[in-house]
């Protein structure tokens, strides 16, 4: 029985499902965030993958989603800008608690990690996931505004 | 254990590709997709394939979303344009 | 035919090959059996040329021919794509508004174009140690550029995204895969045998003899696709008009 | 489980063959299309997984410590998720062509012009 494998099993079979829920139903601006929140969600699901397995090499998986994810979110509102203006997405909640989830999980497992290059990469890749998410939704919530066009 | 987290993988990718071809606008199937890539991504990482997970995450979160979408916005402006021109 | 003999034909044939399929799942070995006999072959034959990375041994070493299909399937694909997509004699281009974008997505966009770059580049150096090579790390690149479109607008990008350069170097990487091909041809042995190099010492950069060599070429090669093919969309979606339009 | 993988495979890829049959929509045709190809990939990398074993990438594994996962179907896969993406951008050219031509990207008005 291994802890880091529930925890990412459990992660992700709540998260994802949320997210696939929310992108299946529901207007356009509820879509949107619900796409987000997958990014946000398997992330740390596969860092926590990466420590169960103890495979670090696992972890430039969980980085490229880090950096792409948030990129995929911002095509979606410079895209989408001209519907989503009509009727805004409201993300705070779900945002800073996808935030809280990669925060916990990071220093969880730099915690175990302990010092060295291999806790550098973890924590930048939290950086980087949670800033993504929050400029993503952001940039839904209303931040790409403007005419929408180019 | 792993075959519990196997388990779930498959049943979302399931879902999620029902769900895919099930949404008939190309701009909401381009949402669905992206999500797609990410739990396809997932899958092949708990098949212990994470080459091949990085394949599908680096195409599926941004590449296909903003190919389909730049043709969905491409043929909406030439619609727009047909409908005010007639 | 009318929607409701398509959907019956369709409903038939989905009814056979689903049966098919199913009886033939039924027939596969078990999932997750322990009989692989040409996974372990391979994974012997990776750690006899000391490339830790047996995927990309696979690819690039092993079975480099089939990846040379795969890449001019790419190729074929990214000209079909210029072809279809070049601006025709009653389009005419129009400058696109600059685009509002929110101070932080721009911030964002500008700070993390640099370290996304770098991460493609560490997918595609690292190939032939750890998960990741030229496919991944070309899309992870190419992709990165486009912070500039989002973060900023298409004119930004335009001016640091020649198309013509990256047109040029999508060929030139091709013919660096069939160079060295070759060169292992002049060497005396099979076309892309693993041959030219020293293997080097296991779990190093340069280790894995001409597979390093390959994994940047294809590398290369799927970046500049990426590059070119996001280009005519992007043409097509944001600048290009017909005359008689708008 | 023995063959529930498999049959994951089988459902996605009898989805989207169900999706590009009943599309009226080009676009979502091609996406129901990549969903197809998604199909090939479960298949492969089920038929290449060993219980209890890990990826055959020797980084930060000693060789021979523990079993490994076939990496042939794996190499299959990888390069074919790359190379689909590149050929649903020719199809997506295809589609843009086609309603420059004749103003629709619906399959059904288009059988209705050529005939």
């Amino acid at each position: 029985m291994n802890g880091w494998i529930l925890a990412a099993t459990l992660t992700l079979a709540a998260g994802l499902t949320a997210s696939l829920w929310g992108v299946a139903t529901g207007p356009l601006r509820r879509r949107v965030v619900a796409q987000n929140l997958a990014t946000a969600v398997a992330c740390p699901g596969l860092l926590l993958l990466a420590q169960g397995y103890d495979r670090p090499s696992y972890v430039d998986l969980a980085l490229v989603l880090a950096l792409l994810g948030p990129v995929g979110t911002l095509v979606f509102a410079r895209l989408l800008a001209g519907e989503l203006a009509e009727d805004p997405p409201r993300a705070r909640g779900v945002t800073w608690a996808a935030a809280g989830l990669g925060a916990v999980v990071v220093l969880a497992l730099c915690a175990v990690t302990g010092p060295g290059r291999a806790t550098a990469k973890l924590l930048v890749t939290g950086a980087l996931l949670i800033g993504g998410n929050l400029v993503a939704s952001r940039a839904l919530t209303g931040g790409a505004g403007g005419t929408g066009r180019a | 254990m792993d075959d519990a987290v196997i388990a779930v993988a498959l049943v979302l990718v399931a879902a999620c590709a029902t769900v895919a071809v099930a949404t008939r606008d190309p701009a909401r199937q381009a949402l669905v997709l992206s999500v797609l890539g990410v739990v396809l991504a997932v899958l092949f990482t708990v098949l212990q394939a994470p080459d091949v997970g990085l394949s599908q995450l680096a195409v599926g979160s941004a590449l296909t979303p903003l190919l389909l979408l730049l043709t969905v916005r491409k043929v909406r402006r030439r619609g727009q344009r047909e409908e005010s021109g007639r | 035919m009318s929607p409701r003999t398509r959907l019956w034909l369709v409903a038939v044939g989905g009814a056979g090959v689903a049966a098919l399929l199913v009886a033939a799942c039924l027939g596969l070995p078990a999932f997750g059996g322990d009989h692989h006999p040409y996974g372990d072959r391979a994974v012997e034959a990776s750690l006899a040329h000391r490339t830790a990375n047996t995927i990309a041994s696979v690819n690039f070493d092993q079975r480099a021919f089939d990846t040379l299909g795969e890449l001019t399937i790419l190729f074929a694909a990214v000209l079909g794509c210029v072809a279809l997509l070049r601006q025709t004699r009653d389009e005419h281009r129009a400058r696109p508004e600059p685009a509002e974008v929110a101070p932080p997505v721009r911030r964002y966009a500008l700070l993390v174009l640099p370290v996304a770059l770098l991460t493609g580049l560490y997918v595609i150096a690292h190939g032939q140690l750890s998960p990741g090579g030229g496919f991944q790390g070309g899309v992870a690149a190419a992709t990165a550029l486009h912070l500039l479109y989002l973060g900023a607008d298409y004119r930004a990008l335009e001016r640091v995204r020649p198309v013509g350069l990256y047109e040029v170097g999508d060929g030139v990487a091709v013919c660096a895969y069939l160079v060295t091909g070759i060169a292992a041809l002049l060497g005396g042995a099979a076309f892309l045998a693993n041959t030219l190099l020293p293997h080097g010492t296991f779990n190093t950069l340069s280790s894995g003899g001409t597979v390093p060599l390959l994994n940047a070429a294809v590398g290369m090669e799927v970046a500049c696709a990426v590059v070119v093919l996001l280009a005519r969309f992007l043409d097509q979606a944001v600048e290009i008009e017909e005359e008689s339009g708008t | 489980m023995d063959v529930f993988a498999y049959l994951v495979a089988a459902w996605v890829f009898l989805a989207g063959c169900y999706g590009l049959a009943t599309s009226r929509n080009l676009i979502h045709a091609v996406g129901c299309l990549s969903v197809c190809q998604s199909a090939t990939y479960v298949l492969l990398l089920a038929v290449g997984y060993r219980d209890r074993a890990t990826a055959p990438v020797f980084s930060d594994l000693k060789p021979g410590a523990r079993p490994v996962v076939d990496p042939v179907v794996q190499a299959l896969a990888l390069t074919d998720v790359v190379v689909g993406a590149t050929v649903t951008a020719l199809l997506l050219a295809l589609v843009v062509q086609v309603s420059k031509r004749h103003g629709t990207v619906d399959p059904d008005e288009l059988s209705e012009l050529r005939g």
